[in-house]
């Protein structure tokens, strides 16, 4: 479903930010990415929803190649993958009903089915209270909930995960976790890019490790 | 998305950020206000120099030994021309009486015959009261038998014409710097109301939205702020209009269909700059 | 913070967003433009207005007995009145052959004597040709002895007058709206600069900057660049006048010292704005 | 030098963020204030810098009480603080080094001397070859210590360190850290405010621990 082949990319700074990445990734894979600072990992989940473009080397994602895709067909690609940001990248204008709507709308649901997925999802994260609040009203925590819920609603082929628990306490972060897993248990594949990963914990679960833009 | 779903979008964006468009609307309205009483001022200034224009008449002075059926003859032709409207004929003594009224009654007292002449003043048709039609017509019945002169007031009509010329050329001046005007004000103040949505735009594309989910709300939101715009403006000038102190007949507003393309101007200019914003943004 | 570096900091912040500033300061000029030019109309009307009364003379026709002594004595006599700059004088002889240059000659020829008047072609200085004090020197001058009748063409400049006032009842609505919207367009782009700023704002305060740090840069910002709009709408203008197809010793261009007022209003209007704005956003 | 009565802090919603937290910190002692999200952590140090306003109890910094202080003294209070926020916020108008000097011009500083410290706590921190760089071009690691920089330029009496290390591996972590210890040393009361401390480690330095807004 994913396959990255000989990927490099560079900016216009001499080291490369990626060289030489290449693995993949099957349908319903969860896999972790880890490494430190600067090691490339959120330059790598940029390259697959196609915001920055490969330097040289291929990513083929759901028969998409990053060698032949046309412009039209890049929103196309994008709304077969739901997005966790650092940042939440919520929009301050929308409501959280209408941000976690997003996607679902998007796609070109309709606004009966959309309001039934939206209200599921929010019971499920644990923020129907907060329908008609607005991204400035929230605490970090129930924003990272909600940026979490508008990822998974229109139940993505794949999720990009990233640092999905950097704004959160340790019962947070695990409750987040555990989403994750349960979404990849309907059949959602997860790459979840994370700096502090602790393997004992989850040593069930592939894992590629990166630095300074290289697998290791 | 869906359409429905995108207008309706577009529609609630501009009621959530009201006070940001209701001073946008109020700035937008008022340049357009100012080119809206361009328009008025040279609309109605144009009016008053063609009604003043058609003030201009024709005189025809005939010659002294003319015969009655000499006169009536030449009353048919002068009537007979496609410009003319109307022919008024002013007697040998006519003419003495008004120059006794004018002058006073001795002026002519001693003289042994009435010196002045029996004319025709020939006024045109509106829609030909101009100077190049009525230069001609004048040099037309200059050639008929029986005119001894013909005058229609030349040097004022040509100096009304100079004036209005000269006029014409300050108002293209003044109007085209308007217009550039409104352009410019109209476009940056789309352009900032677009740039405000900067943020939303970079995670709608983030999230796969399309070219029209971007470009349909802020069209119709550039088209809606400029076209409410330039609607206000319309409207405050129509109250101005009402307002003003000195009434006259000759006093008109802008036509139906300058009002339309106010506005219509207005919302294209605001679509087009909000597309132009989206542009340079991306 | 240093007075030096806020200064500093405020000159380096315009060239630093030099490319938003660019359309700032043409955008601000386009609206200066759209006022300075108004103002030269109106300059140049006036001053064509003035002129135009300037031509009104006083005709004082003479009594038919009067001695060339008093004749001498009356000239002298309204010579001396502060208001009358020239006298001329029309023999009946002079007043005769003119009339005959107009109707002819055989107009006069059979009267027994002259029936027209000796006259006086009285004008005034400069700045005196105004309507109520021509009509108060005539009816001074229609006192003194040896005066038959003074005329002024008081119908004609009366209508002046009203034109004038009419004019300037239209001209100074014009003017408010348009001094109203380079205000509102003025403040409003301002705004949105100081609004741009509103991150840095918000850190300096956190970190301890003063009522000064935070409003003196913003206010030399707003002053600069509303400043520099006016200067620039200005210098449009002149270079706008200057190649104006129509020459003539009667059009002026603004004073120095309403160009002046109208750069230093637009820097108060542009700090004034600066102020508003952070005042409203802190 | 700082002295926390009996604060509460309320906003509009009907639990308090703060509840009746009251403790003292001398001058230059190393506090750690640690909790879970909504601990009311980052209220505490708002409430410090008169950010929000206290609603009852009284805070006194430097002879400096909340009851009593006059708007035009906050200023000169917080000038006294040194603040690390974990979103950074660094000017992006400014490059780094006019960022670093900000503190120090808000003093009053001569420019020479404003040029001599900044070069001095760039090399500190490892930023010297990015001088004349803008926020947007650094990596949130170099932001990181850019923000840390601009905090202890002014050797400020309090440095409140909100999630310093949020955005770093554990490596730049520990860096950040020892920084912090440093310039305690140095004399610097500092209060370290995170959600994720590990006693164990550190367990010679005083820690405050809250939930739900109150002291634990
Ligand atoms: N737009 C860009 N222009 C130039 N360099 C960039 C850009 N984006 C990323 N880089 C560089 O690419 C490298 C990888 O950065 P990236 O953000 O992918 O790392 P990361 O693993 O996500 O780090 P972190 O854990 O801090 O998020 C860094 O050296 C960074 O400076
Ligand atoms: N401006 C505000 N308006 C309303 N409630 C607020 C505001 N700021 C904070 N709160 C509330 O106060 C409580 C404490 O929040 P605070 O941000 O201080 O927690 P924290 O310990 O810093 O959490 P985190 O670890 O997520 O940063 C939360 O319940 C929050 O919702
Ligand atoms: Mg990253
Ligand atoms: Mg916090």
């Amino acid at each position: 479903m994913l396959d990255l082949i000989e990927v490099t990319k560079r900016f216009d700074e001499t080291p490369p930010a990626l060289e030489d990445i290449s693995f993949h990734m099957g349908r319903g894979e969860f896999v972790v990415l880890t490494g430190p600072n600067q090691a490339g990992k959120t330059t790598l989940l940029k390259l697959i929803t196609m915001e920055e473009t490969v330097t040289s080397g291929e990513i083929i994602f759901d028969q998409l190649s990053s060698r032949t895709i046309k412009k039209k067909q890049i929103p196309l690609l994008r709304r077969k993958i739901g997005r966790i940001y650092p940042d939440f990248r919520l929009i301050n204008d929308l409501n959280i009903f209408d941000n976690i709507a997003l996607c679902l709308r998007i796609g070109g649901g309709k606004e009966n089915k959309v309001k039934n997925r939206v209200h599921q999802v929010m019971e499920k994260v644990g923020l129907s209270g907060k329908k008609g609040w607005f991204p400035g009203q929230l605490s970090a925590g129930e924003k990272q909930r909600a940026a979490c819920a508008r990822a998974i609603a229109h139940d993505p082929l794949l999720l990009l995960a990233d640092e999905p628990t950097l704004n959160l306490d340790e019962k947070s972060s695990d409750e987040v976790l555990r989403w994750l897993q349960q979404i990849n248990l309907l059949g959602t594949a997860v790459l979840h890019a994370t700096r502090d990963f602790h393997p004992d914990q989850h040593n069930h679960i592939r894992t590629i490790k990166m630095e300074k833009g290289r697998l290791i | 998305m869906r359409d429905s779903y995108l207008i309706k979008q577009a529609i609630y964006g501009i009621f959530q950020r009201w006070k940001a468009n209701l001073t946008l609307v109020g700035c937008l309205a008022s340049s357009f206000l100012v080119l809206a009483i361009f328009l008025l001022i040279t609309l109605n200034l144009q009016n008053i120099t063609e009604k003043l224009k058609g003030e201009a008449q024709i005189e025809v002075y005939l010659l002294d030994g003319i015969t009655p059926e000499q006169i009536v003859l030449l009353r048919s032709t002068i009537q007979g021309y496609p410009e003319v409207e109307k022919v008024i004929f002013k007697s040998k003594e006519e003419a003495a009486t008004q120059m006794e009224d004018y002058l006073g009654k001795e002026i002519l007292k001693g003289l042994d015959s009435n010196p002045l002449p029996a004319s025709f003043q020939v006024s045109l048709r509106e829609e030909q009261r101009k100077f190049p039609i009525i230069s001609r017509v004048s040099s037309e019945i200059q050639n008929l038998d029986g005119v001894e002169e013909v005058e229609f007031g030349r040097e004022w009509l040509s100096k009304l014409d100079n004036a209005w010329s000269v006029f014409l050329t300050v108002d293209w001046i003044f109007g085209i710097l308007v217009t550039l005007s409104v352009v410019l004000i109209v476009s940056n103040f789309i352009r900032v109301t677009v740039l405000s949505q900067t943020e939303s735009i970079r995670v709608m594309k983030l999230l796969g939205a399309s070219w029209k989910d971007i470009h349909l709300p802020l069209l119709l939101q550039g088209m809606i702020l400029s076209g409410l715009g330039g609607l206000l403006g319309l409207l405050l000038t129509r109250g101005g209009y009402a307002l003003f102190p000195i009434k006259s007949a000759s006093l008109t507003f802008l036509s139906f269909h300058m009002m339309l393309g106010l506005v219509l101007g207005g919302m294209i200019l605001g679509g087009g700059s909000s597309l132009w914003s989206i542009k340079k943004l991306v």
